[in-house]
């Protein structure tokens, strides 16, 4: 099993909301870089009274090469899914780094250059279930991040959830990932900060 | 327990004896008492009604009831279904 | 060493994107535990609810979740001279007060694993942070003087690998061995390999060979750690937290007292090689070595790498083995060295032994934080460069 | 009769020095032989047998007895024994704690080992005072009564260990005096007996330390206290209402059967095996 590409240290935020399903779009993104990907993967998240209701976070250090340092110290992707988590944490964005906001949640971003796709409203108004909105979106990871390989999202998906909630989640990918392809066609070439 | 009234012999275990007194006190024949060195003795064997409260009460497994017949057989208990 | 090999259940290596918590629970039932006794703490919190769903699926398993965390480590006791691999898992606050059991299973010799995820401060302090507040609670923390092993574990690979080597070491040395985490180990996903049952060393307790009527509970042996029979195989004899002689009675001879105090730090002593291990990463020509352990040891290590980049001779050795303390080889790097640094999340409480060690050798240098958050690398690596 | 210290001495350590540490007339001796004659009565080996006591001098006898002891620190003797009863269902699990040991320092671990059911044969030795460490009140220790730390008489309220247990939910709760040996023998044999966890209270002089500073003049008066003191409990209902609370009820309060814990965990590890097949 040898990574598509060579990362040396990729980090990824997660942010937004309690219930937006964050933790949940960590916990699959990381299994499926580090299990069916093969990448070197350490992923953190917030916890405490914070967590529950109020502000989300999900934090993963992406590498070819074995992680020292855990956490991540310069963003090179922020995924914001509130207004909040956007403006907090922007300033940790290095620079060339991306951000990918909720463009239906996040109206104001800190800068124009970013991705910005409603994964809730299309979760609510083309499925019908608000909570599908983290599968939305790691489908629309799935074409903007080159290593993030769609068919090792898929299986990853496959070995984690029951067969009951499997159908609507892969559906929902696949909602993100030919949004994210309609939206923005020429991305991969874009990445220049791995 | 009447029947066996002759038939009875109490001893004591003076190592084991602590002089409590309570085997004195309490025993309806009023077959013990404290002796000088603090110690439980058999001052009447005659009386004793084989009630066992001194051997149930004893704190120190210090007194022994016996039926004469039984010293004579020289019984034991039978330990068959111990580990 | 007599050992014993358990049959493996489970044939094939397995991956898996686990926590820290998760992977200690891996370990555990790798190394045979059959047997949690817990109380809710954060962050530790995830071990006791994973071992409540795997326990009682396994064909001997058990899980109990206690009044509190000193009832935990007393039916882990419990259960532990019934015959069963046992554990628990707790934080600050519960560690406390699981002290005075610690000091009982190191005096009546009971084998057990406590996982203590450390948080900071004192009292509640900080209960969803990470901190290395716990260390020397962890070796001086019951009373009266006691041999104890504590391990440390610096991701989750090693949350695995140190459960497993905590339940060896305590099985064979008939000790309580502590595992000291922090929050971002525990709380960290990363990928683990669970080995092979039958390529893995999982130590059992050696139990006593000779007739029970033969058996002396707690002989004086070359070894030290006397057989171990469980309660109810026959091997009748009494277990108390006093002092005691050979027979377990309670005992306050001198002569007595002294033999058995003797052989209990005796036991761990002369297999300090077995039990120490230590990690080394760009030591050999190291001009600064950077002691370090748990999650800092991962900051440590980029910090290093970052300043060999940088033309600083540098060099990591991580503390696997907290306790017995690694002198000979932290020694070493004292008199190899002009400086060596100990960053910590806590005030100095490993840097206080590296200093007994040092005897002016060397620079000792510590970088202290406890405002709850980790150590960076560029922290370590700006010591480094002024060492 | 002669077969009752015969038999008791089947059980003793004899490699471990007589007569026991106990003060003269001390009534842990008799519950030690009440507890011999039960164990013997139900055929149980000393085998399986496990003995676990506390600190204090309840937490001494266990020494005294040829089965699998274990003297365990103060008050946590119930933790002990739970981990003992959850690791291997088969042992017969009697745990012997002082009044002290069971209801001020350990009085949760009580409260929650009834509260779960766990399949312990509970003793508390109650003598109403601290014994070992010299005669200081415990929360047994009967309002205005004189101890070490009392001595201008006891000002809280004591607890009543069968009201305490049948509160926390034990399904078995009787309680005895150690001058009443035939009733003791009979409901710590009907504890061993049954599953679940059963409280034995037995009620045992100090003279040493209670009875000396509360005008018994020897450890005989407090015998006799018991003996005009404690009434069966079906006797109590029949006299006035103001001697009912003067005298201390004996017998058995609580006979009920609920499953206890290690059987409901066996249930559930049955049913997720079923379910795996």
């Amino acid at each position: 099993m040898k990574p598509p590409y060579e990362i040396q240290r990729f980090e990824l935020r997660l942010s937004g909301l309690g219930g937006q399903g964050i933790l949940t779009l960590g916990k699959v993104l990381g299994a499926g870089l580090a299990l069916e990907e093969g990448y070197f993967v350490a992923q953190t998240q917030s916890y405490g009274p914070e967590a529950r209701g109020g502000a989300s976070r999900s934090d993963l250090v992406i590498s070819s090469q074995p992680i020292s340092y855990p956490k991540p110290e310069q963003l090179d992707l922020l995924v914001a899914l509130s207004q909040e988590a956007c403006n907090q944490y922007y300033r940790h964005l290095k620079q060339g780094g991306y951000l990918l906001v909720d463009d239906s949640l996040v109206k104001q971003t800190p800068t124009n250059i970013y991705w910005g796709l409603p994964f809730t409203t299309l979760a609510k108004e083309k499925l019908g279930m608000v909570q599908a909105a983290n599968m939305v979106l790691l489908g629309a990871l799935a074409h903007l991040v080159p290593f993030v390989v769609p068919r090792a999202m898929k299986k990853g998906l496959e070995t984690s959830l029951s067969p009951k909630f499997l159908e609507s989640n892969l559906k929902a990918f696949q909602l993100g990932m030919t949004q994210a392809k309609k939206k923005y066609p020429n991305v991969q070439t874009q990445w220049t900060s791995f | 327990m009447a029947k066996d009234k002759q038939q009875v012999v109490v001893s004591i275990y003076p190592d084991w004896c602590k002089g409590c007194g309570i085997c004195a006190a309490f025993c309806p024949g009023e077959v013990l008492e404290l002796g000088p060195d603090g110690k439980a003795r058999v001052v009447q064997g005659a009386t004793c009604r084989n009630c066992g409260f001194c051997e149930h009460h004893c704190p120190d497994f210090a007194i022994v009831v016996k039926t004469k017949r039984r010293i004579a057989n020289n019984r034991e208990v039978d330990h068959a279904h111990e580990g | 060493m007599p050992t014993k090999v358990k049959k493996n259940h489970r044939k094939e290596e397995r991956s898996l994107f686990a926590l820290g918590n998760e992977a200690v629970v891996e370990g555990a039932l790798l190394a045979g535990c059959s047997f949690f006794a817990g109380y809710p703490i954060t962050p530790s919190t995830e071990i006791a609810e994973i071992m409540a769903e795997r326990l009682p699926r396994l064909p001997d398993g058990v899980f109990i979740q206690m009044e509190d965390e000193i009832a935990s480590l007393g039916a882990v006791i419990g259960a532990s001279l019934a015959g069963r691999k046992s554990m628990t898992a707790t934080s600050g606050p519960g560690f406390s007060l699981m002290q005075e059991h610690i000091g009982y299973a190191s005096m009546t010799e009971v084998p057990l694993v406590i996982v203590n995820v450390m948080r900071g401060g004192p009292s509640t302090g900080l209960p969803t942070s990470p901190a290395q507040g716990d260390v020397q609670q962890a070796r001086w923390g019951t009373h009266g003087d006691h041999p104890i092993i504590v391990l440390s574990a610096s991701n989750v690979q090693e949350c695995l690998d140190m459960t497993v080597r905590a339940f060896n070491l305590s099985e064979k040395y008939r000790s309580p061995v502590i595992l000291l985490l922090d929050e971002i180990t525990a709380h960290t996903r990363e990928k683990i390999q669970i080995p092979n049952r039958e390529t893995y060393e999982i130590f059992s307790r050696i139990k006593p060979s000779m007739p029970p009527e033969w058996f002396v509970p707690y002989e004086e042996s070359m070894r030290g750690v006397p057989p171990m029979p469980a309660l109810g195989e026959g091997y009748r004899f009494h277990v108390t937290g006093l002092t005691h002689d050979v027979n377990g009675y309670p005992t306050s001879r001198p002569e007595e007292v002294e033999k058995l105090m003797q052989r209990l730090f005796r036991k761990i002593d002369q297999f300090f090689y077995d039990i120490q291990i230590i990690e080394e990463t760009a030591c050999e020509d190291a001009e600064v070595v950077v002691i370090a352990y748990g999650c800092v040891a991962r900051s440590a290590h980029l910090a290093v790498l970052q300043a060999r980049e940088l033309g600083t001779r540098a060099g990591l050795l991580k503390l696997k083995t907290l306790f017995p303390f690694p002198r000979p080889a932290v020694e070493r790097f004292i008199r190899q060295c002009r400086a060596v640094i100990v960053p910590e999340m806590n005030m100095g409480q490993m840097s206080r032994e590296v200093k007994r060690v040092n005897n002016g050798l060397s620079s000792v240098r510590t970088l202290n934080r406890i405002d709850g958050q980790i150590i960076t690398p560029a922290e370590i690596l700006k010591v480094l460069q002024k060492a | 009769m002669a077969e009752v210290t015969q038999l008791i001495h089947h059980y003793l350590r004899h490699n471990k020095r007589f007569p026991h540490v106990l003060c003269p007339g001390c009534g842990h001796g008799i519950v030690l032989g009440s507890l011999v004659r039960s164990v013997h009565q139900l055929g149980l080996t000393k085998d399986e047998v496990v003995l676990v006591a506390g600190i204090g001098c309840s937490g001494r006898i266990a020494v005294y007895v040829d089965f699998n002891t274990v003297h365990t620190t103060h008050g946590r003797t119930l933790t002990f024994a739970t981990g003992i009863k959850m690791a291997n269902p088969r042992l017969k699990v009697i745990a012997v704690m002082g009044d002290g040991d069971a209801l001020s320092i350990g009085g949760n671990h009580f409260l929650h080992a009834a509260r779960r059911n766990i399949g312990v044969t509970a003793l508390i030795l109650n003598n109403n005072i601290y014994g070992m460490t010299g005669g200081q009140s415990s929360s047994t220790t009967a309002e205005n009564c004189y101890s070490t730390t009392s001595p201008y008489g006891q000002q809280e309220q004591s607890f009543d260990i069968v009201e305490l247990a049948k509160a926390a939910g034990a399904p078995y709760v009787a309680r005895s005096t150690v001058l009443h040996v035939k009733l003791l023998d009979r409901i710590i044999t009907t504890a061993l007996a049954r599953p679940g966890f059963n409280l034995v209270e037995v009620l045992t002089p100090c003279h040493t330390q209670f009875g000396r500073k509360n005008k018994f003049k020897t450890t005989v008066d407090m015998y006799k206290w018991y003996k005009k003191n404690a009434i069966p409990l079906d006797s109590l209902s029949k006299l006035p209402q103001e001697e009912q609370n003067q005298r201390t009820p004996i017998g058995i309060f609580v006979e009920e059967n609920r499953p206890s814990l290690e059987e409901r965990y066996a249930a559930i590890t049955c049913r997720l095996e079923e379910a795996s097949k």
